[in-house]
């Protein structure tokens, strides 16, 4: 029986739980020299952070116990959330394996997957990608041209997928490819697993506006995957790629970015824009958003009207950050200039990336308030 | 701490609910007879017996169902003082008005002749039916006089959260009609739910709705903000509505459609509860 | 030749020319005692500075010479308006007669309907009215229906009109009516000049959201318009209307709502908003608005890409009250509560009349941009 | 006082945008090859001579055309300095940088290996190519001895006035670019440019352009407001060029895509031109 209320006295108890380890379990050199660490040594400890969730308990706190989980809901996912980002935990690498392929094969995967993939997830030790995005496909998902043809005992994978994250680190990539080019729209695609440790596989990262390479594209050429590694039904990928999207957004997103929108919204109160209106205006909307997530996650907990609240969070993170960025900007402190450079053009893909804005906003009137087009 | 209403909060918002589709009339302003029917029901005095369970939370739940019509009854002044105040359930059947500070002023908003005016403390207040202001065509506010003691802490963050969930019903009640102009007005011969300029308008006011329900209930666990909250909530709320009178486009401006009364309330209740930057 | 730059000697000679003429010219009971006068008073007021801009030789000021105007141009008007609000001048009965009906005879009617209606439009004799909104139509005005039917020797109109300023006061109206229900979109109007001193004409005041009855809606049942005053070709009294709305929008409009900008954003920046910065930020955006009118009027005297400016000028005075009115709500001083939120609730028209703000947005896509759908 | 372009400003921006179309790099950075053409074709010292009549709206003029292209070139800083100061001929040839006030530092923007740089009274500075900020890939900024005047009164007026003017010129060349994709890209089945959405971003992209093309104009009238006119004009100039990169979707975020050669370069210039509140 998961938590579906904060009041609930179980909700302290595994908060305090979380604290307590998060603080033990921080590698110690995460703990003392992180800004002063390596790039390799950043790496390192990301890595020991993935044993470390397993080791503790918490790689699979949301799967089911069967699968080596806790079989938990939303509200410790937040929780968990909350006091590892209070504490500055670092992101593992494993983030997209636990969060998104594991779930996905739990919920639509063969036994034989999930015998032969879960345990390597929670464990850490191989990490996964995940292949949606494409250049040509943008918004419109269904639209991706990544093709898989049927050949001999599985498909060869030709194509190219973009503004992938951990590609680089990556043993597999969970993706959408077109599987038939002659069956109607949402029902000629495929989801397939593949293994990224193959020739054809080609991750080159992307410069983006800011100078950074958080992200990659990669490109696929007569890549093989096996039968074995289909979920789901050959071309109806459509229906498991969306249970793997409506995971990823919602709360546990916008609890992390919450974190970011504070240390900026601080900033900026504490020096840059100190005193100002438009700073504390930043800070009410930073404190409601820290309100509406947890109602949402109170709301998901209890199955209330869930799916209402991912668009909602998205926009509100998204234009939170980036109106405290702009105000970054403008209220022009010399020392964070750069700072605040650096942020604010990064902020820029907050308003189109996990669904661009206008798309929450469609969602928004068809399936919550379902006005009919 | 949740953000979750309880059970008694949902019978008693279901139950209230009932009453005002069945009975309430569309003429804004405070209706009596709805009001007669509630506390009839005893809906007025559910909140000031400790048994029954009702918590703040709760309250917010029916204030949010009240806002939705645009007549008002003194309900929930009523179930607040009743949570307040030692008041016999005579008083809170007759239907109770509060005594709000605003600017140099002391005023009772939505009170109407025959509703008892409670004070800060608790003590009824004689009022003039003379000090009704002029101005207050849809949102009735009576003018108390001058060395009437307002509601102050606590019991202020209280009627905060309660009157901003109010102003979320009247952003509910604008957006559910906006929604249904958008399926019946024709431009340029098509529905105008078919522009997509129209249906972010609609998502845009339902994101604003939706963010100043949480600053309701963020006011009801965190009374020390409370003014911050109430200032979001109801600026919130305000955008909301706007977003709905422009989806509506001329016709949102006539009397007769009656939007002007959810705005109205809104900028009411804000004036007398929002703090001021 | 009119002036075509602020900068030429001849438009400072001018507006000191209009600036003395205001001076003198202002009924000595608005001068003295604005504050104070009955409505009768106001109305009196009005109706001699209808007489005053006549014998002043300024209600014609774009009129060719020819229908006894002065030929000038655009930054000629601006220049009147400017000084005539400066110095707070009332605003006559006659505006719609003046900017719109007498443009429009000029532009299209015929020599009797010229020499029948232009100088009592100009003399302030006869007070107009104009017909173009409808209840059902909204924003598409191509779909009035107000019908005209073909009788002997002229038309039999019936339907309802809405939004009609001055309607109350107007010897006659200039209206659109659909006269064809066979003929396309677009060619199945009529441009009609009616007699409102008629039976069948019923004149309604509207009550707005603030409770103010500024505008009137206006039945017609079996109003009869001669043959002689259709303006235009019978069924394409689009075109003639196209007309007309080009006249309506753009500096002139955008100069008043200057004013009444101004007179808020000041209200703001010495009581109820002083020294925030989002009186500031009204203010800057005020003075811009100030030069974008300045600039729209000059590339519109010298005949550059002039259309661009109206929607543009729209949008930004419109927002600009809406958003100081809204400022003004917020920073709640107790004195003004009353003043701003009648303001606000009457701000909440401006993105809808003269053009949605939707429409202009659209206008600028489609004709400025040049962006096909 | 007029805002209209004068007939020299017009024949200048004209010959320069010719210039710039034909050979100007897609690469962004100061281009000098460019820069030789220009200097060549004499426009580099056009501003210099007063019987030319080329008035600060007309340099306005260039510095919008100047603005559209990702490569920089010293032309308007030259053509500023040929107006303000007695700088011979070969200089100008060679190219001008002035030296700008940010925070406690003193920087020369669009500066590159070669370029004169003057500081506030019109005096050369020496710079070391070690100067160069390693954080500025996309518009070079040199950092100058600390002990530099910096642009100050009319001079930092009239430049404020013009880089207004080429932060109107990058938002151009964002705008069309988004106009451009709008036609090409394709998603639902259909060219965005259907998507009233994408179309009203692209609206309201052009009333920001417009209005901070007023601003430009409006500082370069009014220098006692320069400061104002700047913060309003590179915010308006931004904010046209946000509502372009979100028309591109994912692949605005892309280096190649080039757009953040025109964001960056309207921060910087606001960093060191914008008058902070």
């Amino acid at each position: 029986m998961s938590i579906t209320r904060f009041d609930e006295p179980a909700a302290a108890e595994f908060r305090e739980d979380v604290s307590a380890w998060v603080r033990d379990a921080l590698p110690d050199m995460w703990r003392t020299s992180r800004a002063v660490m390596t790039p390799e040594e950043v790496q390192s400890a990301q890595r020991e952070w993935d044993t470390a969730l397993y080791e503790g308990g918490y790689a699979g706190l949301a799967w089911p116990a069967e699968y080596g989980g806790r079989g938990f809901g939303p509200i410790e996912e937040l929780i968990y959330y909350e006091e590892s980002s209070r504490a500055n935990a670092p992101d593992g690498f494993g983030r997209i394996g636990r969060v998104l392929a594991g779930p996905t094969i739990i919920a639509a995967g063969t036994d034989a997957q999930k015998a032969k993939y879960l345990p390597r997830i929670l464990d850490g030790s191989e990490i996964w990608c995940q292949g949606f995005s494409e250049p040509g496909a943008g918004s419109d998902l269904a639209s991706v041209s990544t093709t898989a043809k049927k050949v001999d005992g599985g498909y060869l994978v030709n194509g190219q997928k973009i503004w992938t994250s951990f590609a680089q680190y990556s043993k597999r990539c969970l993706m959408l490819v077109k599987s038939s080019s002659e069956l109607p729209r949402h029902h000629n695609l495929s989801f397939l697993l593949l293994d990224m440790e193959q020739d054809g596989v080609d991750v080159r990262p992307i410069r983006q506006i800011n100078g950074e390479e958080e992200f990659s594209e990669v490109f696929f050429t007569d890549v093989f995957v096996a039968d074995d590694d289909l979920v789901g039904e050959e071309h109806e990928g459509w229906r498991v790629a969306m249970t793997v999207l409506s995971n990823e957004r919602g709360t546990t997103e916008a609890a992390t970015r919450l974190v970011e929108a504070t240390a900026q919204i601080d900033l900026l109160g504490r020096c840059c824009a100190a005193g100002s209106d438009d700073a504390a205006r930043l800070d009410d909307r930073r404190e409601l958003l820290r309100w509406h997530i947890l109602r949402s996650t109170e709301e998901k907990a209890a199955e209330l009207d869930w799916f209402v609240a991912g668009s909602i969070l998205k926009v509100q993170w998204s234009e939170l950050i980036q109106d405290a960025t702009r105000l970054g900007l403008d209220s022009g402190c010399a020392e964070h200039r750069g700072y605040w450079r650096h942020h604010y053009l990064a902020s820029k893909a907050m308003s189109i990336y996990s669904g661009t804005n206008e798309i929450q906003r469609n969602i928004i009137t068809d399936r919550v308030l379902r006005v009919a087009r | 701490m949740s953000t979750l209403v309880g059970e008694v909060g949902a019978l008693v918002a279901e139950n209230v609910s009932e009453v005002l589709e069945s009975t309430a009339g569309s003429e804004p302003g405070v209706d009596r007879s709805t009001w007669q029917i509630l506390a009839e029901g005893g809906w007025g005095t559910i909140s000031a017996d400790p048994e029954n369970g009702m918590e703040l939370r709760d309250v917010l739940e029916v204030a949010r169902i009240s806002g939705r019509h645009p007549c008002s009854t003194p309900l929930i002044t009523t179930l607040l003082a009743g949570r307040w105040f030692e008041v016999d359930d005579d008083t809170l059947e007759d239907g109770v008005a509060v005594a709000f500070a605003r600017g140099d002023q002391v005023v009772a908003p939505f009170w109407t002749e025959g509703l008892v005016v409670l004070d800060g403390s608790g003590s009824p207040v004689a009022v003039e039916p003379s000090a009704m202001e002029s101005f207050s065509l849809v949102a009735p506010v009576a003018v108390l006089p001058a060395s009437t003691s307002a509601l102050g802490g606590d019991h202020l963050a209280e009627a905060r959260a309660a009157f901003v969930a109010v102003a979320v019903g009247c952003a509910d009640a604008v957006i559910a009609r906006a929604i249904d102009w958008s399926q019946t007005r024709e431009q340029f011969g098509q529905t105008i739910k078919g522009f997509q300029a129209v249906r972010h308008h609609l998502a845009n006011a339902h994101i604003a709705r939706e963010q100043a329900w949480t600053a309701a209930i963020a006011a009801a666990h965190d009374p020390e903000r409370s003014g911050r909250w109430a200032r979001q909530g109801f600026s919130l709320a305000r955008e909301a509505i706007e977003l709905g009178i422009q989806v509506h486009g001329g016709v949102g401006f006539t009397w007769e459609v009656g939007l002007q009364h959810f705005l109205d309330e809104v900028v009411q209740l804000d004036s007398i509860l929002g703090e001021r930057r």
